[in-house]
């Protein structure tokens, strides 16, 4: 049946973009017990910067992302060190409007700067073409994707599993104040993460770009996306994000196959059973 | 039919791990037992399988001779059992008065009314001064629980518990976090509890445990190592070594 | 949510006669307001009713500690509710009100059901859920909701058949100040009784209230119907005011403002819904008129001032100026 | 009916209380309602460049009167704020008449309101059908969207086109755009092979593409809002290799100007049937974007800025027959025609919506190499609204 390979394909497509978006995401909510609700700001700061940088600045399509992403993990860094540090301290609302407020300097910035229309990235044109699998074609561009998609999450992977870097970031995971006894310097951890995870949002962001345009409400707008990934996939686990990720995508995707009319609801109501049955998610901690 | 706790063959196992093994136990009017063991040994596992915050993997319980395994906690407590907890869980943000006058609302089926002021049942407040007076809590009774001195939390622990009028009162370390100048406090708060009232007492502190208990049941592993009289713990060899070794690791 | 959120109750009875001195204030300048501001009317009075909705999700929030981001789901029922019962069985106002306040309620009630049981992200995410899935169906609906055209054809009669709605808005001002006034009086009642009492013992401590006895879930639920219950009058009032119900009654947005109104008043003291409700929609209001295409630029900086520098809200605002006096020599 | 009397009675007072105090030459008010902010700004911007083109191209005075405009913000879809916002413009402003109006349900929820007042209304977009049934003050030289429905689905049978799949954004406008479309190809002889509704917050149009090809038609019709939904359909149309295929490409708004650019070469070829498009071959459109780009530098003449120069004419012959005299503000205007960026047009007596060509457009580059819709084809003079018989 060639819906199941075409429901596979582009509901993997989009998943590795939503995982993309919302890995960062669900580190620092696990890692800072934060609500970030300004996560999706940086995949915007990310994709204007990169609009920018392809059609007015008329750099090219690698070059932009590179500058993009490291322009982006730079302003993450400030604003960890400035605002962020008391937001931890808050509780939960208060990181909400906390969070929320900066959203909403960053939406109006690139409102200003901007304007409120589609901010479109020039993409080489070698990744606008379709190429033919045999059975299908296939844009170029997801394929892309794909191959990113998978490459972030193996990068992840090893990162966290292997690296020195990621033993101290489990380390203050799964408790902050035993890390800090140990000698951590979970300071710099958060720091670090936190400007990673907004760079990883950036990243999905320029990427994602096709599938889901850039625009200065784009924060807003898939807000609560990338929140059911994380919530569905379990707060701080990169590989239920991963999961929940290409599950949600082959989800939607197959709605949109098979009941385009009633997707929306489908959507939010396979959420709401898996956050029924399993409250802290696919692989969250209990 | 008799009145009081009956637990027989009580198991309790999270994963491969049993933390209680056949525990038979009773509970009678009147009883002053405290439970005794080393870290670890389930004493508080033990307390929540009474109360109802934990499910037994299999055993029965009977209350004054009622089959009680199936009844959720909240149940429970209106049933007649209540406990304190090990770490003071209270309502930190209300004050003294509103703590105790929660629970009593509660017990007497008053706390689903929309249209009455909480305060406005003069029986109930009535019962909250004496309870007040018989914590000496009274100087307090208008500040927010967080801003007692923790011994004087334990108290409010207590009275909000004796409040809602139990056959059988658990005390999950009443004196724990209690500085040694202050446990008389929860002694004589101990003595003066009503005299029909069934009491478990789950303490470290043995010089309370001697002072109160009338009866001592040690818990090893989740199992009972020995049930007996002050005197008879105290003179138990195989106690005191577990006992003492356990001590040793702090 | 976390415990945190301060509950300053006065201690005794001390403050008792200035409460109901503010309460008094608080009706008078409703009253005043009419004749300050008489060719404002309109826009006050979608004040009054966003400020039934954020008192609804006080109760919710601020008392019983139940986080939500769909409070549009209650609100809208009861606005679809009002809006369908007028156009299809009476254009009564306030047998309109009785059923938007009867709509919400059951929704709340069905919904609560799942929610309730859930904490945290999840009940954030959850309660997200069902506002889309109702906005959803509310759009699928066409034939009956007019979809995203809107629920046209409602036309009240006059209020007791005498008081018409005018175009100025003057009844409707009057409608909406006498139902705020209720609903305010309703709550500050139910909150000061054993079950308002009971309500923020469960968001001090839940495990606490288990162990008093109390059924702490169906407890929740009884105060989320509750909340629905006067998020549908609220709905049912927006409805009959602008005599059109549309899907952003049920959307992401309402419940979002809603819920940064609530935090920027404060939370849990009833006052703070009126305060965050009046202050950040005539600043929204006067932002928006000055500089619509920067507006956003104020409210951010007027949510990060408020978090950043009076955490708990604009209520707080008089306490830290009596700090801040008694700091200076 | 009595109730219905009274209501107009006492609201017909505070009206001649106003028309008391409107002296002969005297400056007359125009409340604009529009989003100004949010995702919907851009409309708002477009409105008000327009309207101030076409007074820095006839003076502020329209005959013996000033006209004033003050705009506000209305923005997304909220008709609670948008009707207390009228409120506020005839009360306090004392506006004479109301222009503007993105969203259906916004300019509906001023019906009622008009209506009481007397207040002339003048639609810049709104376009389905029944708002202009629900008071007599509306007035509207937008389009609708069966005006420019039908026409497509006339012009892909006479092209040859023989089968088709309808593909829409499932809400209101998408859901008539559909009807529209079957209802005349059916009639024709076309067959309608499949016919899809997408939620209106997809923006990954995989999926449907792969629908689409397998029905193999020989176009597929679509409506979809501007923006984000767009875009991403053309992205993903092109990348699926529709194109290749021969699908044909059909649609209205879709290559709105103002992001036609952003589609880039995407969208080259594709084919669209719509009242206005910025490349409009005629003097009168060649002096509006003249004066558009010293106004506003760089910006682009959609259907928002059609709509909105137009509306500004038919606010300014309004005022200039009978100044805020307003109950005769309407039947100034009815039958009127003149010459638009869009080419001629007329107001329809009986409804008060505009008559006027539709164009078959594909985009094509100009000389500059900049996107345009390229108009090739006029379907059919003067096209009434369409949609307003059933």
């Amino acid at each position: 049946m060639p819906a199941i390979s075409g429901i596979l394909i582009d509901g993997v497509s989009y998943g590795m973009i939503l995982f993309m978006i919302s890995v960062g995401l669900s580190v620092t909510m696990g890692l800072m017990r934060i609500i970030n609700l300004a996560h999706g700001g940086f995949a915007l700061l990310g994709g204007a910067a990169a609009h920018w940088l392809t059609t007015i600045a008329g750099f090219g399509f690698v070059i932009s992302t590179i500058l993009a992403v490291a322009s982006v993990m730079i302003i993450a860094m400030v604003l960890e060190r400035s605002l962020y540090t008391r937001i931890y301290r808050f509780t939960e609302l208060q990181q909400v409007l906390a969070t929320i407020g900066i959203t909403f300097l960053m939406i109006a910035s690139v409102n200003l700067l901007l304007g409120s229309t589609i901010l479109p990235i020039r993409v080489p044109e070698l990744l606008s073409r379709p190429i033919d699998l045999g059975f299908r074609t296939l844009p170029t561009h997801r394929l892309m994707v794909v191959i990113a998609g998978l490459l972030t999450a193996a990068a992840l992977y090893y990162l966290l599993e292997r690296t020195w870097f990621g033993v101290r970031l489990r380390a203050a995971v799964d408790n902050r104040n035993m890390a800090a006894s140990l000698g951590i310097n979970t300071v710099k951890i958060y720091a670090i993460t936190f400007s990673l995870g907004a760079g990883l949002a950036a990243f999905g962001g320029i990427l994602g770009a096709e599938l889901l345009p850039i625009d200065a409400y784009y924060p807003l707008r898939y807000m609560v996306l990338f929140l059911v990934v994380v919530a569905v996939g379990g707060m701080g686990s990169i590989a239920g994000s991963f999961f929940a990720a290409i599950a949600l995508g082959i989800i939607d995707t197959a709605a949109r196959y098979i009941v385009p009319e009633y997707g929306t609801i489908f959507f939010f109501v396979a959420m709401m059973l898996v956050l029924t049955l399993r409250p802290n998610g696919m692989l969250g901690r209990t | 039919m008799t009145s009081g706790l009956d637990i027989t063959g009580l198991c309790k196992s999270f994963g491969g791990i049993i933390v209680a093994n056949n525990i038979d136990f009773t509970l009678r009017p009147g009883d002053r037992k405290a439970l005794i063991g080393p870290n670890g040994a389930g004493k508080t596992t033990f307390a929540n399988l009474i109360t109802g915050f934990l499910a037994p993997s299999a055993g029965t319980l009977h209350l004054d001779g009622r089959n009680i395994i199936n009844l959720k906690e909240a149940k429970r407590v209106k049933a007649g059992i209540a406990k304190t907890f090990q770490i003071t869980t209270l309502f930190k943000r209300m004050s003294v008065r509103e703590n105790i006058r929660l629970a009593i609302l509660e017990r007497e089926g008053k706390s689903f009314r929309w249209f009455a002021k909480d305060n406005g049942y003069s029986d109930i407040e009535e019962e909250i001064e004496q309870l007040l007076e018989q914590f000496s809590l009274q100087s307090s009774a208008a500040d927010e629980v967080h801003e007692l001195a923790y011994g004087r939390q334990r108290l409010v622990e207590m009275a909000l518990t004796l409040a809602l009028k139990p056959r059988i009162l658990i005390l999950d370390e009443p004196s724990a976090g209690v500085p040694a100048s202050d446990s008389h406090i929860i002694t004589d708060a101990i003595e003066r509890l009503p005299e029909d009232l069934s009491v478990l007492i789950i303490e470290h502190d043995m010089n309370l445990v001697f002072k109160v208990a009338r009866k001592i049941v040690v818990l090893v592993n989740g199992a009972i190592l020995t049930e007996g009289t002050p005197g008879e713990i105290a003179g138990n060899q195989q106690v005191r070594d577990l006992y003492l070794g356990a001590r040793h690791e702090h | 949510m976390d415990t945190a959120i301060r509950q300053n109750r006065p201690r005794h009875g001390l403050l008792t006669f200035r409460r109901l001195y503010l309460d008094l204030a608080l009706i008078g300048a409703g009253i005043a307001a009419f004749f300050l501001f008489p060719d404002s009317l309109g826009f006050l009075t979608r004040v009054l009713i966003m400020i039934i909705m954020v008192l609804s999700l006080d109760l919710v929030l601020g008392y019983a500690g139940i986080a939500t981001l769909g409070h549009a789901a209650l609100f809208g029922s009861g606005a679809y509710a009002a809006g369908l019962f007028a156009v299809n069985f009476s254009a009564d106002p306030l047998l309109g009100l009785a059923v938007g306040a009867v709509a919400g309620a059951v929704i709340a009630f069905v919904s609560g059901l799942i929610l309730l049981r859930a904490q945290s992200l999840t009940l954030l995410m959850l309660s997200i859920a069902v506002a889309q899935i109702l906005q959803e169906i509310a759009s699928k609906e066409r034939a009956i909701t007019g979809g995203s055209d809107g629920l046209l054809g409602i036309s009240m009669e006059p209020i007791f058949g005498i008081y018409a709605f005018d175009f100025v808005g003057q009844t409707g001002y009057w409608y909406a100040l006498t139902v705020l006034t209720a609903v305010f009086v309703l709550l500050k009642i139910i909150v000061a009784s054993p079950f308002g009492l009971a309500a923020r013992g469960i968001h001090e401590s839940a495990e606490r209230m288990r162990a008093i006895g109390t059924p702490v879930y169906w407890r929740l639920v009884a105060i989320y119907t509750l909340a629905g219950g006067v998020a549908g009058i609220g709905g049912a009032l927006s409805a009959q005011v602008t005599e059109l119900v549309s899907l952003d009654a049920l959307g992401f947005s309402l419940s979002a403002e809603a819920l940064i109104m609530l935090i920027l008043g404060g939370l849990g003291r009833l006052y703070g819904a009126i305060f965050g409700t009046v202050i950040f929609m005539t600043i929204h209001h006067l932002a928006a008129s000055v500089d619509p295409f920067n507006w956003l630029f104020v409210i951010g900086a007027l949510v990060l001032i408020v978090v950043y520098f009076l955490p708990e809200g604009f209520i707080g605002l008089p306490a830290r100026a009596r700090k801040l006096m008694r700091w200076s020599p | 009916m009595k109730k219905l009397l009274r209501t107009l009675a006492a609201a017909g007072t505070i009206v001649l209380a106003f028309a008391g105090s409107a002296a002969a030459d005297h400056t007359v008010k125009v409340g604009v309602i529009a989003p100004f902010s949010g995702p919907f700004a851009i409309w708002g911007k477009q409105f008000k460049n327009a309207v101030e083109v076409y007074v820095a191209q006839n003076g502020k005075k329209a005959g013996t009167h000033t006209v004033e405009f003050i705009y506000k913000d209305s923005g997304g879809p909220n008709p609670s704020g948008t009707k207390s916002l009228a409120q506020e413009l005839i009360v306090r402003d004392k506006v004479d008449y109301l222009g503007g109006f993105v969203f259906t349900p916004n300019a509906l929820s001023v019906a009622p309101l008009i209506q009481k007042a007397k207040v002339p209304t003048v639609i810049f977009n709104a376009a389905t059908s029944i708002i202009v049934k629900k008071s007599d003050y509306f007035v509207r030289p937008s389009f609708s969207l069966w005006q420019v429905t039908v026409p497509m689905a006339e012009w892909a049978w006479k092209q040859g086109i023989k089968t088709a799949v309808i593909a829409v954004t499932d809400y209101g406008p998408g859901n008539d755009a559909e009807v529209a479309f079957r209802t005349t190809f059916e009639k024709l002889g076309g067959k309608v092979l499949d016919a899809i509704r997408m939620p209106l917050s997809t923006t990954d149009f995989g999926p449907f593409m792969q629908r689409i090809k397998d029905k193999n038609p020989n176009a597929v019709f679509v409506f979809l809002p501007a923006g984000p939904p767009s875009f991403a359909f053309v992205k993903s149309y092109n990348e699926n290799g529709m194109k290749a295929q021969g699908i044909q490409f059909l649609g209205t708004g879709e290559m709105d100007e103002t992001t036609l650019d952003a589609l880039g070469d995407a969208a080259l070829g594709l084919t669209t049937a719509y009242h206005y498009s910025g490349a409009h071959d005629s003097d009168k459109n060649r002096a509006f974007l003249k004066t558009l780009e010293e106004i506003s530098p760089g910006a682009a003449a959609n259907l928002a800025s059609v709509g909105a120069y137009d509306g500004a004419h038919v606010l300014y012959q309004m005022i200039k027959a009978v100044g805020s005299d307003r109950t005769k503000a309407v039947a100034a205007v009815k039958g009127m025609a003149w010459e638009s960026p869009r080419g001629p047009v007329s107001l329809d007596p009986d409804t008060r919506h505009i008559i006027q060509n539709v164009y078959i457009r594909r985009v094509a580059k100009d000389e500059n190499g900049k996107l345009i819709n390229q108009e090739f084809d006029i379907i059919r003079k003067a096209v009434p609204d369409l949609g307003l018989p059933n």
